[in-house]
């Protein structure tokens, strides 16, 4: 099993933080698991990616070339990373932000109104653990036990919160076209 | 001390990141003074410093820059106290006055340099390897350093404790290669068992006061390694930047006292080459072709030697831990029966120059750079592979 | 004419608190930019101050001043 | 009170191509940059003949937004590198954007130096109280007790004046207000500029996104109201003296305006006597 | 008053092997190390656990002569390794022996920041007024239209105070003395020993090769002489102030002398707390 | 201006320090800022400046240390004057960070650094070449500067002139490499005719404002060295040592942009290497043995060739005066007769390295260190000349 | 007894001018250092208050105090 | 023809400017010339050595291995240097900074009481000045001439002061044994 997960958007949306849950969610889960990322100068609104890869085996090669999964956050992300999901792959997306949400090609789209549902349950910073929500829901790579330690251990703080965003997230994501 | 920290750390198994796994590592090794300035793609070697040190009893402090920071370092060192400061390029280039320092006095440090894109201020979230040679050359004058260039968070937590070793023995700044990528790549980590860790400490004066002299060596071992007296022992030693004799006393229009200090300082850690310099290897017995790199890119390296292998092409991997000094030697000895080599670097090419000079003509040796920040790709190297 | 720029505003809301004649309110939807831009409600009550604009750290705001009635 | 609008000022000062800023949402430094230009254009500079200078920080990509010449320098450097610009073409207008780890950290030898040789530049620091750029490290003027990503135990050391340190080596001209006092900024950073020799304003600025954050100071509204109840006018402060009483709060206003001949001047005055 | 006679001293204090010192005939520094070796005896301070830190300059060569832990390190630097050396091992007494160059020019940053971190350290810096140790050029606190080599026309940057400067930055304890002043300076510099936090001692001390030669100030004694004439002392200053009346004179004296707590006292303080 | 330089300095035959000529031949370049830190053996450099500046409108400043210096050098050639600044080793080591940032900016300027004993303070009054691997691999990130190494007063000053125009015509730091025994080694030299002097100034921008971008090249040329606008021209250009396009404007996450960009500062110099390249060969055409040397080494090294052709030895000599780049092709072409190569310098062996890699195994490379202070005699090369 | 270390002394004759007793002048004879040492010329006169010592920068005077008259 | 001259004393006797004039004297003349020193740290005090090489050839090695000439101002560096000059060469000293003296080999010496001398004219300092009057009335290497031009050049204050302790170093030079 080897499975390449990239989420993207901007600085300030947790994107490197949601690497980091997963990651050691599938360390948790007994994988091996590499997270790197990428962001720019900014500390907020820059485009920001972090990439997961997560094998059985020794991982010698820690990037994500065409994901398996891509969750976006932005509408330059979308752009930039939607084609670079492998075939048959999965893209989770919030579509508020992207509203030009079209992409040609063999993938598995989700939607979920990641950063409104944040909003509603009271910050918008809680998008990302939204967006894991749909991801756990959608993909059965990695336990939902590890997802929530993961959680817990990454962010100690508003852990409530954050896990009420987990659940939303699985709860309201909506499967696109297969 | 050590097992205090394994504890402190707690669960063994962690998820961190480069920079944090140099944290971690320099705990262990009974690092307790931390002096930095932030940068990225260092900065959170600081912060894991700064969280840290205050818990096990020692100094954390950030200083008005990098030279404060490493001038702060060496500093407390000469208190016998381990210590470290952590940058990136443009620091780095700042610290080099004092870096030379620490190699004229003998004090022990260890710098970490998370590289970002050069020259300049260039990229500071993208990673290179651009400072190697600047690591072996980057100070005035002759001097030998040790280098280091771990491919892996684990390693990077292996290295930072021999980094220490290394620096406690040798007595000369040893500088951790690391990269943004790597500074910043989660990885399982597993802490080492507390009973597995080797921790050196320099090695103490064996004699008294009356009859010690900082710089005399040869009391007790062969070594060309001086003993240590710390500050505040009633040794009252005299550490200087000036040429200096046994005594540490200048004698700056010496030639005689010049040469054979400098020429010991270059030895103590040349003499042991052997022992210092650590690499790793992968399919030479039958290698024609040999891909040699270090640090980041030897994981794509090694992706690229595996797959060429599969398709039947002899190719093997060289992977350079020590990067500094370089052993022309066992170098030329692994390289003997290769035909061509080639050497992927996330610079214009730099490690490249002492491996020519060994080989010299008769041996092909090809770069492959890749500058930018995106580490190489295992097709890219393959390709370089393929086409020979 | 009251411009805001969804492209530079940031989505600080400076210039709904500063504006002396509450123009502005924050906008339900979000931007490109993923923030809630002002939304300018009440243009009517502009008394072209200026002050949202001097305020406004992202040079998002211009209120035109030749349409001056 | 009159306001130009902002298409002026985007159209005449701003490099459109650049925008919009880097910047975080609410981030003072778009302010700061804001009153600057406006000051610049009330004097009718020549931005043809206008340097801006900075060294790195968030506060340092200032000039990459102007339309003028730019030097963005090193981290610390603004100041010596645009003493070598000022020197070698007096003509120009050289104007430094700072943050105030750049200026008082790693730049505060460049910054005494050049206050020292007087020499004629106009420095704007913005002082948010910790390094933005690099997300939220202790910075020398960090109040005691503030949590920053380097002191998540809270700052020990005492923080730095920069404005007293600037009056006391002296500097000509010397005045800080905050981002919450725009009309004061614009009026200073004028009365600045017109200054031949160095002149320093100082302009606390908020950083919601590291030292807001971390400090639970909320956002950048909150942290603007925060910085008119701390901080007293020089005047007011003065008189409190004179009525023997004391604050803890830090004081704004103008705090020197005086003349002094600066480096050039002196420089082309003994050249004169050598020919 | 009573003095203590030179062999105890020697014996005591000096590393006989290394004298004569390098200094020229008649230079201060040796007056100003005797001063220091004076004080540190009558405080029966423990020479086994101090250590003297320099940086590089004539001055910078004084604890090569004394017999105790010395560091000599780089031109500028010695107040950070003096940093890096009293925190990681605060038992220690640390010295810094500095000349106006070394503390005020390349090393004016570390001056200031370790004054406002209050580093538990003394201070000692040697102000001769110019650059000795490379031949005579110009330092920050060359006075006004001197001459120096790179000044051949007479200086035209505004000196430095260095005590005023570690005054307004907050070092608990500040005196300036000069040679001529023996007895002030040993009693200036044991108060600095014995104050917990920074404490700075400048003495105004005699190069005649440089700084006397190039402005014709005569020998060691004609300028030991003007160090007496061309000083006033704080006490008598304030009352100058007082009285309205102003003077050009360098005022000398213990300018300050106050408690505040150091940076290993609050380190340990809140490490304290996390245990 | 040349002219009246010349004029100024009177008397044609001088008899005048290798530090004097530097400032005499930057004064007949052109040269009108200079800002420096004293430092032995380079302060004469300096002090030359402080008389001089003043006399011709130009500049000299005295900053509070050599990082000041370098930046208010950088600064000043912003504005399009030609600035220098001299030091030595520990402050060539301050310089580093912001000679990376001339590099990445493309801002002219000369820095002289007078070499003195290292490492560290080491001697401070002693000679040495100790720096030539720093001055290429000093700063972090790939670059490439040019330094050159005068061997007598009167090159230095030729050299001085030489140093500005290249830093001119490439727009990139040069480094003029003296040593403490040229610094202050006096001989005659000869004012050059105010006819015979080149003098080159950067080429300055063929167009507009409106259609002006800082960094395109080949607006009028094939070069790849941009155009240069002046501060204050109206062109208003901005300068960042971050990684930048071509307008100027950082973009630090494009490798693509990076690539580009570092790519053309270090062609921009090689590619001319033929033309930047400069040395001088002596009996080299029946030459087995070649002593390869530069700067005041080169000195005995002649003496010792001279004598040894006179008892019959094939003997022959290379002395580079372009230190770096450095031109593998034509060294292997120059040395291809050799069957031993000597190489004495006032250092451990430094530039053997890439001489060692021109002619790899073939060709016995025999390093001839000397440090401490004196220099090389004719009869210690003379002994490695016959010895083989 | 004083000593004078003409290995030490370099001629500055801070000694003859601070010694309240005048007990020094300035020698004839060069010492090796190519420099006039001071003389100790009139030691009887000495009181022992050993301010040439502090005022010498250069170690180079001991007065023993033992051998007090 | 190639002559050698080493100057040595400390720092402060004016060593190196002795050699500067002397070289300079040597170009006046028509010779090349280079000269060279080596100081230590000390500003004052502290050995200090100046050489010049001479001849009507172009120099390449610069310095001085056996001096023709060898003029000494201290005890220390007659030690160091008298005896390396060469066989029939000259050794002028200060026989009052130089007690002793003593030196085996076949050298022509010459005393001259150059810092008594200075002194006696006003200052020690221009010591140097007399020991160049003796080297120039015993070695007729340069003339008369170009060493007073030289003189003149070099040190254009004080001038006669600096030519009268030339003319006394010419006239009080003692030529010791053959
Ligand atoms: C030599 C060097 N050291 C460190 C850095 C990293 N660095 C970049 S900006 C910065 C501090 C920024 O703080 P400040 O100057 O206060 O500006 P702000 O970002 O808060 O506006 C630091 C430490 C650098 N670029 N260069
Ligand atoms: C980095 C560096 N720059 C310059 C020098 C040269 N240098 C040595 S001492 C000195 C100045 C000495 O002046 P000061 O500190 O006032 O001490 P003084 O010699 O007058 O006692 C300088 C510039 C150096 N050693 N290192
Ligand atoms: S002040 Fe400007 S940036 Fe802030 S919300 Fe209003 S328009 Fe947007
Ligand atoms: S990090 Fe702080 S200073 Fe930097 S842009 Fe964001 S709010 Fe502004
Ligand atoms: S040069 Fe000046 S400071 Fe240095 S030893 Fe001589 S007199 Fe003292
Ligand atoms: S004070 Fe000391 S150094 Fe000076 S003359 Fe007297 S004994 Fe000699």
């Amino acid at each position: 099993m080897k499975a390449g997960i990239r989420i993207s958007g901007f600085g300030g949306q947790g994107i490197i933080l949601s690497g980091v849950i997963v990651g050691k969610a599938a360390v948790f889960d007994g994988f091996n698991a590499v997270q790197t990322q990428s962001y720019g100068p900014e500390a907020r609104g820059g485009s920001t990616r972090s990439e997961v890869v997560i094998s059985d085996e020794e991982i010698d090669y820690p990037k994500v070339e065409s994901a398996s999964i891509s969750i976006i956050m932005s509408q330059e992300a979308f752009f930039k990373y939607a084609s670079r999901t492998k075939r048959e792959g999965i893209i989770i997306y919030d579509p508020e932000l992207i509203p030009d949400n079209k992409i040609e090609g063999d993938f598995k789209l989700a939607e979920i109104n990641a950063t409104r549902i944040a909003s509603e349950l009271g910050t918008k910073i809680v998008a990302n653990i939204v967006m894991l929500g749909a991801f756990n829901e959608i993909c059965n790579l990695i336990s939902k036990d590890a997802m929530t330690e993961s959680i817990k251990d990454s962010i100690p703080k508003m852990l409530d919160l954050n896990l009420n965003a987990f659940e939303a997230g699985k709860k309201n994501v909506k499967i696109i076209n297969k | 001390m050590t097992n205090d920290v394994i504890r402190l750390l707690g669960r063994k198994d962690l998820f961190i990141q480069g920079d944090d796994a140099a944290v971690y590592g320099a705990l262990i090794a009974d690092c307790r003074f931390f002096a930095g300035y932030p940068i990225t793609p260092a900065t959170e070697v600081a912060e894991g410093m700064a969280l840290w040190m205050p818990k096990l009893g020692g100094v954390y402090v950030q200083m008005e820059d990098e030279i404060a920071s490493i001038a702060a370092v060496i500093g407390a060192s000469c208190t016998g106290v381990k210590s470290m400061t952590a940058t990136s390029g443009p620091g780095f280039s700042l610290m080099q006055e004092c870096i030379g320092y620490a190699c004229m006095a003998e004090i022990p440090c260890v710098i970490v340099n998370v590289q970002r894109g050069g020259p300049s201020t260039g990229q500071p979230t993208e990673a290179a390897q651009g400072d190697v040679m600047q690591a072996m050359w980057g100070t005035h004058g002759d001097h030998q350093i040790i280098a280091l260039a771990p491919k892996s968070v684990q390693e990077t937590l292996d290295l930072t404790i021999e980094a220490f070793n290394l620096s406690e023995d040798y007595r000369v700044p040893v500088i951790l290669l690391l990269d943004a990528e790597i500074g910043h790549m989660r990885e399982k980590v597993v802490l080492p068992e507390v009973v597995n860790v080797k921790v050196d400490e320099r090695v103490p004066a064996t004699i008294g006061p009356d009859k010690y002299r900082p710089y005399r060596t040869g009391f007790t071992r062969t070594s060309k390694v001086p003993e240590f007296a710390p500050f505040g022992s009633g040794y009252r030693t005299y550490v200087t930047g000036l040429t200096h004799d046994k005594r540490g006393f200048p004698v700056t229009t010496s030639a005689d006292v010049h040469e054979e200090l400098v020429r010991r300082l270059i030895e103590k850690v040349q003499d042991d080459m052997d022992v210092i310099w650590y690499h790793e290897d992968l399919f030479l017995d039958d290698a024609e072709i040999i891909v040699i790199s270090y640090g980041t890119t030897s994981r794509p390296a090694v992706s690229a030697v595996k797959m060429a292998r599969k398709s039947g092409i002899k190719v093997g991997h060289i992977r350079l831990i020590t990067i500094w000094p370089f052993h022309y030697e066992k170098m030329k000895e692994l390289l003997k029966n290769a035909h061509t080599i080639i050497v992927p670097e996330m610079n214009l090419g730099q490690m490249v120059h002492p491996i020519r000079e060994t080989v010299g003509k008769d041996i092909k040796v090809i770069s492959a750079p890749k500058i930018g920040g995106a580490i190489h790709t295992p097709y890219e190297i393959l390709k370089c592979i393929e086409e020979e | 004419m009251i411009h805001v720029n969804t492209n530079y505003c940031k989505g600080c809301l400076l210039c709904v608190e500063y504006c002396p004649k509450k123009v502005y309110v924050k906008s339900e939807k979000l931007s490109k930019k993923g923030v809630f831009p002002p939304e300018v409600k009440f243009p009517e009550n502009c008394i072209k101050c200026h002050l949202c604009e001097l305020m406004c750290p992202d040079f998002a705001i211009i209120v035109e001043d030749k349409d001056d009635k | 009170m009159g306001f130009i609008s902002n298409d002026i000022i985007i159209e005449k000062y701003l490099r459109k191509d650049m925008l919009p800023t880097i910047f975080c949402t609410g981030c003072g430094i778009g302010s700061v940059m804001n009153y600057a230009l406006r000051a610049i254009h009330d004097l009718n500079i020549d931005m043809n003949e206008t340097v801006f200078v900075s060294g790195i920080g968030c506060s340092s990509r200032v000039p990459g937004y102007i339309y003028s010449d730019g030097l963005h320098s090193l981290h610390g450097r603004a100041i010596a590198y645009a003493t070598g610009v000022k020197l070698a073409n007096p003509k120009l207008k050289v104007i430094v954007f700072t943050g105030d780890g750049d200026c008082g950290a790693i730049g505060g030898n460049h910054f005494l130096h050049a206050i020292r040789r007087n020499v004629d530049i106009t420095v704007i620091s913005i002082n948010n109280f910790i390094y933005g750029m690099t997300g939220g490290q202790v910075a020398p003027t960090t109040p005691l007790n503030s949590k920053t990503t380097t002191t998540p135990y809270g700052n020990i050391e005492y923080p730095i004046d920069l404005s007293m340190m600037a009056k006391v080596i002296g500097a000509p001209y010397v005045a800080r207000w905050t981002t919450a006092h725009p009309v004061q900024c614009i009026s200073s950073i004028k009365k600045a500029l017109q200054k031949t020799g160095f002149s320093f304003v100082e302009v606390l600025a908020p950083c919601p996104t590291s030292y807001g954050r971390l400090n639970k100071m909320g956002n950048t509204l909150d942290m603007t109201k925060h910085f008119k109840e701390s901080t007293i006018n020089i005047k007011l402060y003065e008189k409190m003296l004179a009525d023997g009483k004391t604050t803890d709060k830090m004081v704004i206003g103008e705090l020197v305006d005086i003349e002094k001949e600066d480096f050039n001047t002196k420089y082309n005055k003994f050249c004169g006597e050598l020919k």
